[in-house]
Formats: C-alpha cells, structure tokens, sequence
C-alpha cells in the first residue's frame, strides 16, 4: 500500500542538493537528482518513479536500486519505503535471447 | 592477481590457458572461467563505458547487476562474469551499446 | 445522504487514472475547471495504459475511430511534448503492417481500402519497397501496407505526463480509490461513493476506468458489452537505433517498434489470450512470449539474438463491435462515459481527452461522437 | 507436460536440502540451478560454520555442500545446472532455459531457494570499476582463485563484511580498514578478532565520503559521523586501495513469488520483501515453499534446515508420508532451527546493541568498537583462567550458538551447556594440549597456554589459516589481539593433522609477561 494516496499534497518547490549527481540506476544511468525532481513532479510511488524515468527498467531490472529508489521516495515524502508500492516480478528472471525463448518446448 | 597457493583452497582446478583478445590485443586466461576473471586476473579494470561515458567493471560477479558487460563475438550487453571464456575469443570493450567510443 | 466535503467537490470527477483520464483531466484543468481524479490503484496508469506497445495508429481502424486518430495525428500528437514539458518520444516514422502470403495481402488489401476511403494516406507496397523503408525486414515478406504518417510514442511517458501536467495546473489525483458507485442527485449522476467510504461530488462524472467501468456503470443500470483480454508485451536490450518506424502484421501475430531508448517493445498475442484466467496480478501466459517471439523471428530474423528483459500482461477491455464508448449518458444526466478501448485506445487518448473535456463543458464536440454511443449496440437479427 | 512431484529452484544449501529430504521419502524431485556448479553460497564459504554438531559446526561451507551433493546423488535427486528459470507461472508450472531451448515443466509442489542479492549504498564514485559487493570479491577469490584487488577497503562489518575481510586476508590482499557507520561492529566478535590481530584496524562511526579514482578506483576517502549520521567536519583521511567492497546487507531475491501471486511482504528484520509463510515454508500459494535466505535473511546453516521442513512438507502434502512422521520430523527440524535462532545476533535481535551477556558478563566496549577485546578486561570472561600446565583460553566473550569447543575436546575440559552460553574452562579437569578445542572453533577464540614449560617464557598455541605456513624454529614477531607488534616470536611447534581441517595449529614462545596479549604471529618478512 502506498501511504499518500491525495497526490495534491504540496512538496513545496524542488531544490537541488549537492548530491543530485549521484547515479542511482546504474543500468538507466538515472540520477538521484532526476529521482527527486520527478517525485517533486508527482511520482509517489516506485511504480511511477519507473514508469516516468526507467529506474529499474534497464538489463538488470532493478536488483540494484529498486530499494535505493524507494528509499529515496520515502525520504523526499516523508514515508517509511514499506510505503512506496514494489515492482512486480516477471519473466524472464534473466536476460534471455528471442532466439531461445522461441525455442520452447515441453520438458521431458 | 591469481592466487597462488591458497591456505584452504589449496591450487585451484583451472582449466588450459588460451589465448582470446581484448579490443584486438592478445592476452590469455584459463578456459571455463568467466571472462571477467580472466581479466582482473591481467588487471584489466574498465569493462564498458556508458551513455554518459563512464566506466564500469565487475560489481557483482554472478550475473545479476550486468554492469560487467562487453562485447564478445560481436554480441553486445553479454555478461561477462558468468559466460565462460573460450579460446580465440573476441572481447571488446562496450561503449553504451556499440564497440565504437 | 450526508454532505460531501468541500474538499470532495470538484467541477468535474473523473474515474480512472489511466491515458483517458489523465488526458481528459488535463484539457479540463487547461480550461481552468476543478478536476478531481480517482484511480483504484495505488498507482498512477497502473492498466492498459501503461502496458501496451505505444502504436500511435491510424491505419487499419475502424472508419469511425479512424477519425480520431487522423485528428490526433494532425493536431495534438505533434505538440504533446511541448504542451506536457516531457518528452513523451513520438516519432512520425510510418506504419509496416506486413504479410508474407496472398491471405496476408487480401487483409492488408481490405484494410489499404478502408483507411484510403477515410482519407488516410495508405497504400500497398511490395516486399522489395517494404524493404527499402525497412532493410531489417525478410525476404519472406511480400508486401505491406505504408501509412507514412502513423507512428508510435511512449505510453508510459504519455500516461504520466498528462498526470504530471493536469496535476501541475491544479487537478487533484487520489490514488487507492475504488469505486463503489455512482450516485444520483435531483435525477443526475453527482456524486462518486467509494468502498473506503469517501464521497466526492461533481457537476459532471467522467467514467475512464477500462474494464473497470462495466461493474460501475452496471450499478446505474448501464451495461457496456464488453470483455476483458489479456494481452502481452516484451521488451528487448537496447541497441543503436536501426529503424523507428511502427510494425504490424496482416495475422496480427505481434506488433512494436524499436523505442528512443534503443529497445524494442513488441505486444502480441498468441490466441490463449482472450480466455486466459482473470487475475489481479496481470500475470503472463508460458506459452505468449515465445509465440510472439516466433512471430517476430519470421519478419526479422536479425533481431533474434537480442535479449528479452522483461516481458508483462495487461487486460484489454474488448467491445463486441470493437470500438470504444465515448458518450454522455442521456438518461442518466452528467455522466459520460469513455471505455471498452479495445486495444487501440492509445493512439486516440489526445482526442478522445480533448474530446471528454468538450463534452463535461457541454460544448460542442470537435468530433462527431455518435458511432461511439453507450446505446448502439444491436442483436444481429 | 513432464510433471515432477517436487521442482526446486536454486541449488543452494536449503534447496538441496529439500531436496534431499523429500527424495527420502520417495517424491521424484528436480533442482534447477542458474549456475554451472551446484552449492549456491556454500562453495564460496571457507570458514568454519558455527552451531552445534547437528547444524554441521566446525565444517567448512565448502565441504557441507559436497556432502548435500553427495546425498543428493544417492537418493538419485536430478540436479540440472546452468538452467535458469525464466518464470514461475500460474498452476505451479515452471519455465526454464537449458541448453538454448525454453522447457516447460510442471510440479505439484515447488520449493523456490533462490537467496538473496547484496544491498548496496550509494556515495560519489560508487560506479567506478573497483567498487564491488563483498559476495563479488568472494566469487573471485574463493571461486576463480583470482584476487579482486590488491589492497581493499571494507565497508561493513556485520558477518558478511568480517568473514569476507578475512578471507581476502586468506587470499594474500591488503586490507586497509573496515569502515561502519554504526557506532559497533556488527558482526560476531570472534570474527572480528581475527581481522583485528593481523593488524586490520576497525572505523566505526565511520562512513565513506566518496571514491576516487580517473578510470578506477584509486582511493578512498572516510569520515567520521556524528550520532545522526552526519560526517564531522575535518574527520576526512584518505586510503590509497584499488578495490573498495561493499558490505552493507543482503535482500531476498523474492522476484520469482511476485511472478507466481505470492502474497509478500517487507519486513526489514529478515532483509526486505519476503514471501508470507506459514510455518512450513509454504507460501500463500497451495504448494509453492519458500527456504533459505529468500524468506529471511539468515546463515546457511538455517537455510538447511528450512529447506529439510520444506522438503518433509512437500512429502506429506503430496502423502508421501504421514501425519504423525511430518510433525514428529518437524518438530525436531524446529527445535534445531529455534537453537541457532537464539542468542544475541539472533534475527530478532537485528540492530540491538546488547551492553551484557546473559550470564550478565560484560561486553567488551573495545570489541564492540575496535574489534579486540583489550587486554584489561580480557580475565572477565569464564572460558578465560590461567592454571598450571597446558590449559585452553577461550577468548569467547558473545552469546553465539555454538559449541564445537565442548564436542571437541576429549577430556570434558570445556562446558557450553545451553547452546548460547559462553564456554566455560573447567580448571578440575586435565587438559591433555590436543589441540582439537583450537582448531574446531570457528571463531578462530581459542589459544593454548602453557606458563610451564620454560622459565620466564610462555608457549602460546594459536589457530593459523595462511599462506605460507610457518615451520618449527622460525622466528617472527608475535602480535598483540590488535595486531600491535609486541616482542620478537619463536615458533616451536607446528601442528597440522587432518582433524584440523586446515587449520594450523602454531606454537610459538614469546617471554612470559606478553603471555597475556600474544595471540598471533608474524613471520619476518623475507
């Protein structure tokens, strides 16, 4: 469950701090700075977070900085980052080539 | 950077030592290894630089924050902590995605 | 009925934070109304929205819907980024729809007919030209529609940027909302009950909630024939940009494009679909991915090294003529009703945004809205 | 569709051992591993595990993992390697990616053992190739044999970061500090004993302020912090090393339970998003388990055991066996678990800072902070009294499940009792200078003294895991519990036998005064 669901709660105007620059997402390359700008933008939960800027969208999806995104949300909103929703799993757990995953077949 | 005699391990089982390149350069690694061993084994730190041209290596070695990436035989974003290194193999270092700074 | 919190009311409700919604509230919070939007979800676009293959589609529509989308195309799809401030990566490349046998060019044929009858720019081209525009493309392919004007864009960019700017300009998005019912005041739809209990009023009641919106318009005594589909995407590794122009096939067997991000999203289905097991989790089907990866190998077989990332499901909400409602409820006074998509709700979201706006202003529409009237729906003797 | 009564998915320590259990009782059972060689973390871990006989203490990870190997072999459980699921999907189906085809497999029960992934923190410069996680530099030198750096810093002591920074030590690297922002070391003492006496210093209430380096890491730079967290200004110093590794936690790998509808949850004492079971393991989906770190992080020796309580429920879901075995087979599962979930690092004590033992003993501040217990409160402790003639020092001061000290020892010398307590020497009993005390704690804690051998001299007996091994009459430098240099060494004995497990035993004289504070040794560099 995410905590805030009044999106129209007032964050007060985005301010940069010194350190915006670090990446977050080391696949997407998103910086914490960009992280924060978009949740300033309205992007409450993890979910949005990702869908607005790609953290956790990249090769690894996510394994990485799915908590550091959530944590960061947390602290710009004030909630714990229990509260910033998860992303969901899905296939595959793993990069895979096209090639192979066209190759299916029932196990025997 | 291998080690030699380890106080537990004892020698480590390797496999023959081959010969594959690194963006055209010769080196050699043992066969079955990872790739990235075989690599920081010659000290070789910078795997890919990214979009924005930074450099990254090895961070978690068993193929799940595929930062290691490069490209090997012509393939891009190939992990190279968990694909094993065969002889005569072409490793380049990887520039976003493409072989080309 | 108790009275509704001030802070409840608005000029207008809407339900449903997905591209509909979010683009309706939008245009009315541009034209200076108070908009409330009420999503179920903890997110923001958390249904079809942001879960399809982001074709912005004239080509192969329905003459009525057609009109939307050569709308759309014309006049709000070039201007979105500037309007939204984000950069919701729509690129005007044309529109493939590819066939690699006679059955397939009969389709296309039909389709090229209809689009060219509406006054879209569409025409058959053989495989050699297919392959010109698109030198990916296999030999098996011979021939394809081209509408050089179709495209595609981000739609989770697109979803959340409406969001992002409606709620820039003042309009108040709740998320965990789940819509008990509608509510009547003085013979009109007022008022916005939800299962937590909260009441929200408006002038006018715009119900976007997808499949959603059955079991809420049901209760006001309106029934909108319609089915939940699942439907499928995948996404690739990026690569450097090889084309940018928006694929189909005459079978239907998978759709996509390579994105700004260098990955290619590709949807489809595999004919599991239309009956596979309706789940809150949107999960995948085992067997999808693969077929539609089959399907993309036979038109581009470079692209079959390329590592699926991820690949996700979502519901459809498929009308039985297949085109949308987009209408004001007559006999129930203030509410407006725009669902049952059908897959192809995407590429119109500007429009039919633009359009609900008109409509909950009580202007006259820019578009003729009648072939998408909640009421049309007759028995085929 | 081929369907198996049981798939497992990871090859770890608790999958295996749910598979081992449920071929026990007959269920046909799959293991689908990603990697190319079975064991998930337990062929990384070289020490010596800590618990009680029963939970395989004193043997190394390595070594438990080939015996799950081998009885997983004999009770003919299929293990397929380099096979990495794709998806759990609905009806229990299991896709999986073998040798470039895509099979789909069905199970009636599924036990997902996936682990977890290292967590990580951010600071400027944590991109740069150099900067890795502690299981990466594991991976490379216990797996690869190839060193990850040559002079690293460590950021985090809880277990992981201590055994890790000793195993690099293990490994020939430098290891320049390790660095914590909590104001103690999280992790076991005893670990952290070990590190301290070759002369690793500790920085707690310290965090990391960046990483420096043009095209790797080069160096790095810490600073002190304040109770809130907050760096104190002018605190900065800066270690030149090429590798900084990461220790700051795991996560539950939980990806594939939200795939298959798995109710989740977060609870940060097991580490993060975690599978909602019951008290089998199962999960909100009939059928699907969850074990080992991917339900909470814990140490391999529990995710055995979760997994045999997985693998035994499996069996009696599917009727292989019995109500009354199932309960009586947990039960004792259970109380095995409960053992080693006890004391002060249990999972419900994470974050706790404990000032006193449960004897009421207590804890060292200088261990908490520095790593070493200082030698003026070492005689505090029970396992810590001097006698004539040979006799153990048990330097073992936390309340740690444990107990291969007491198993050990031949002559009923040293008393544990309850599994948590600390050792207690037992100065009425004759303490024959086996050895077996020193070699089979794993916590490295137990010395040997003899005051009595030679006039004004102390002979010192100490465990030794390096690389080259001394031998008799070499002379070197002994070292005090914080690796200060103390007084010139002499090494008169060397003990090496199998039941050592590669664990050296080193006797080395030093006079008579330092026979207190002596506890490891340096030979003179050649």
């Amino acid at each position: 469950m995410a905590k805030i669901s009044d999106r129209s709660i007032n964050l007060g105007s985005f301010i940069k701090r010194e350190d915006d620059s670090i990446v977050i997402c080391r696949c997407e390359e998103i910086t914490k700075g960009e992280i924060r700008e978009a949740i300033y933008a309205g992007m409450f939960t993890f979910q949005e977070v990702k869908k607005f800027l790609r953290t956790g969208m990249g090769l690894c999806q996510g394994q990485t900085c799915e908590k550091l995104v959530k944590n960061i949300i947390a602290e710009e909103l004030n909630i714990s980052p229990l509260e910033t929703g998860a992303a969901k799993g899905r296939a595959p757990m793993r990069p895979i080539p096209m090639r192979i995953l066209a190759n299916d077949k029932e196990g025997s | 950077m291998r080690i030699q005699k380890h106080p537990i391990l004892g020698e480590f089982k390797k496999g023959k030592e081959v010969s594959f390149t690194l963006d055209g350069k010769e080196m050699n690694g043992c066969e079955g290894e990872p790739i990235a061993a075989a690599l920081r084994a010659v000290g070789v730190m910078v795997h890919r630089h990214t979009k924005k041209g930074l450099g990254r290596g090895i961070f978690c070695a068993i193929g799940r924050c595929t930062d290691c990436v490069m490209i090997v035989d012509g393939k891009p974003n190939v992990r190279t902590c968990i694909t094993p290194l065969k002889a005569g193999m072409e490793v380049k270092t990887q520039y976003g995605v493409s072989d080309k700074p | 009925m108790a009275s509704v919190n001030i802070k409840n009311k608005a000029d207008i409700v809407i339900i449903g934070s997905g591209v509909i919604g979010n683009a309706a509230a939008y245009y009315l919070s541009k034209a200076g109304k108070k908009v409330i939007v009420l999503e179920k979800e903890d997110n923001i676009g958390d249904g079809g929205s942001t879960r399809n293959g982001g074709g912005v589609r004239q080509s192969g529509r329905h003459p009525a819907e057609l009109k939307l989308a050569m709308y759309a195309v014309k006049n709000l799809w070039p201007n979105l980024s500037e309007e939204l401030g984000e950069d919701v990566e729509y690129y005007q490349e044309g529109n493939l729809r590819l066939g690699k046998t006679k059955e397939h060019l009969k389709i296309l044929e039909e389709i090229v007919e209809s689009g060219k009858k509406g006054g879209l720019d569409l025409g058959m081209i053989s495989g050699e030209e297919a392959r010109e525009i698109n030198p990916y493309l296999s030999d098996e392919v011979i021939g394809a529609s081209w509408c050089p004007t179709d495209g595609h864009a981000n739609p989770l960019k697109v979803t959340l940027s409406y969001y992002k700017k409606a709620r820039e300009l003042g309009a108040r998005f709740i998320t965990a909302q789940n819509v008990k019912r509608i509510g009547k005041v003085r013979g009109s739809a007022r008022k916005v009950i939800t299962k937590n209990g909260s009441v929200f009023e408006g002038d006018k009641i715009i119900l976007a909630a997808g499949y959603g919106s059955r079991s809420i318009a049901q209760k006001i005594g309106i029934d909108i024939p319609m089915k939940q589909v699942l439907l499928e995407v995948l996404v690739t590794e990026p690569r450097p940009p090889m084309f940018y122009q928006m694929l189909g096939t005459a079978a239907a067997d998978f759709y996509g494009h390579q994105s700004k991000h260098g990955s290619f999203v590709f949807g489809g289905t595999s004919g599991m679909d239309a009956y596979a097991v309706e789940d809150e989790n949107n999960p995948t089907l085992s067997k999808t991915a693969p077929s539609i990866c089959r399907g993309i190998i036979k038109y581009f077989p470079v692209l079959q090294d390329l590592n699926i990332i991820r690949t996700w499901g979502g519901y459809i909400d498929d009308c039985t003529d297949h085109i949308p409602v987009i209408s004001n409820v007559e006999e129930v006074p203030g509410l407006i009703i725009a669902c049952a998509f059908s897959g192809h709700g995407f590429g119109i979201s500007p429009a039919v945004g633009l359009l609900l706006s008109e409509m909950a202003l009580e202007k006259k529409t820019t578009l003729d809205i009648k072939p998408f009237h909640y009421d049309r729906f007759k028995t085929k003797i | 569709m081929k369907r198996y009564d049981l798939i497992v998915i990871g090859a770890g320590p608790a999958g295996l051992s749910a598979a081992v259990e449920a071929a026990k009782r007959g269920l046909e059972a799959a293991v689908f591993d990603e990697n190319d060689k079975p064991g998930g973390q337990l062929f990384k871990q070289i020490h010596k595990f800590f618990g009680s006989k029963e939970h395989k203490a004193k043997i190394r990870g390595y070594n438990i993992g080939k015996e799950l190997l081998r009885n997983a072999d004999e009770l003919g459980v299929k293990i397929i390697l380099n096979a990495e699921v794709v998806g759990l999907y609905p009806f229990k189906e299991v896709v999986v990616n073998i040798d470039k085809k895509v099979l789909h497999y069905r199970a009636d029960t599924i036990v997902a053992s996936t682990g977890a992934s290292e967590k990580m923190i951010t600071f400027p410069g944590w991109t740069l190739p150099g900067v890795i996680g502690a299981g990466a530099a594991q991976t490379m030198m216990n797996i690869h044999g190839v060193k990850p750096g040559e002079k690293i810093l460590m950021l985090g002591s809880g277990n992981v970061g201590l055994v890790v920074t000793y195993q690099l030590l293990q490994a020939g690297i430098e290891v320049a500090a390790v660095v914590d922002a909590s104001p103690q070391i999280g992790g076991y003492g005893v670990h952290a004993a070990k590190v301290a006496r070759t002369k690793v210093p500790f920085y707690t209430s310290h965090t990391i302020v960046r990483a420096q380096g043009e095209k790797s890491v080069e160096s790095a730079v810490i600073a002190e912090v304040d109770e809130n967290w907050n760096i104190i200004e002018g605190t900065e110093q800066s270690f030149n090393v090429d590798t900084i590794c990461l220790s700051v936690g795991l996560s539950p790998m939980s990806k594939l339970f939200s795939m298959a509808g798995c109710e989740l949850e977060e609870v940060p004492a097991k580490g993060g998003m975690v599978p909602v079971c019951d008290k089998y393991g199962e999960t909100s989906v009939s059928g699907i388990y969850a074990a080992g770190d991917v339900s909470g992080i814990e140490e391999a020796s529990s995710a055995m055991i979760e997994g045999r309580i997985a693998g035994t429920a499996a069996a009696h879901k599917l009727g292989y066996i019995g109500e009354k075995e199932f309960l009586a087979e947990v039960k004792l599962q259970r109380e095995s678990l409960e053992s080693l979930r006890q004391g002060m690092f249990a999972p419900e004590n994470k974050g706790k800072v404990f000032t006193e033992t449960e004897e009421g003993y207590q804890i060292s501040g200088s261990l908490l902070e520095k790593g070493y217990i200082d030698c003026k409160e070492i005689d505090e402790y029970p396992g810590v009294k001097s006698k004539e003639g040979i006799h153990p020092v048990i330097e073992c001061t936390q309340n740690i499940p444990c107990n291969p000290c007491q198993d050990s020892c031949p002559n009923d010398c040293i008393v544990v009792g309850e599994i948590t307590s600390l050792p207690e020497y037992k100065r009425s009993e004759e303490c024959s200078g086996c050895g077996l005390c020193v070699a089979s704690c794993p916590g490295q804690a137990v010395f040997l003294i003899n005051n009595d051998i030679e006039n004004n001299y102390s002979y010192i007996t100490i465990p030794y895991e390096f690389s080259p091994l001394p031998s008799d009459g070499d002379l070197g430098t002994a070292l005090d519990r914080s690796g200060k240099e103390l007084c010139e060494a002499e090494i008169v004995e060397v003990k090496s036998i199998k039941a050592f497990d590669n664990t050296h035993l080193l006797t080395m004289k030093v006079p008579l005064e330092y026979s207190k504070e002596a506890r490891f040794f340096k030979a003179k560099e050649e």
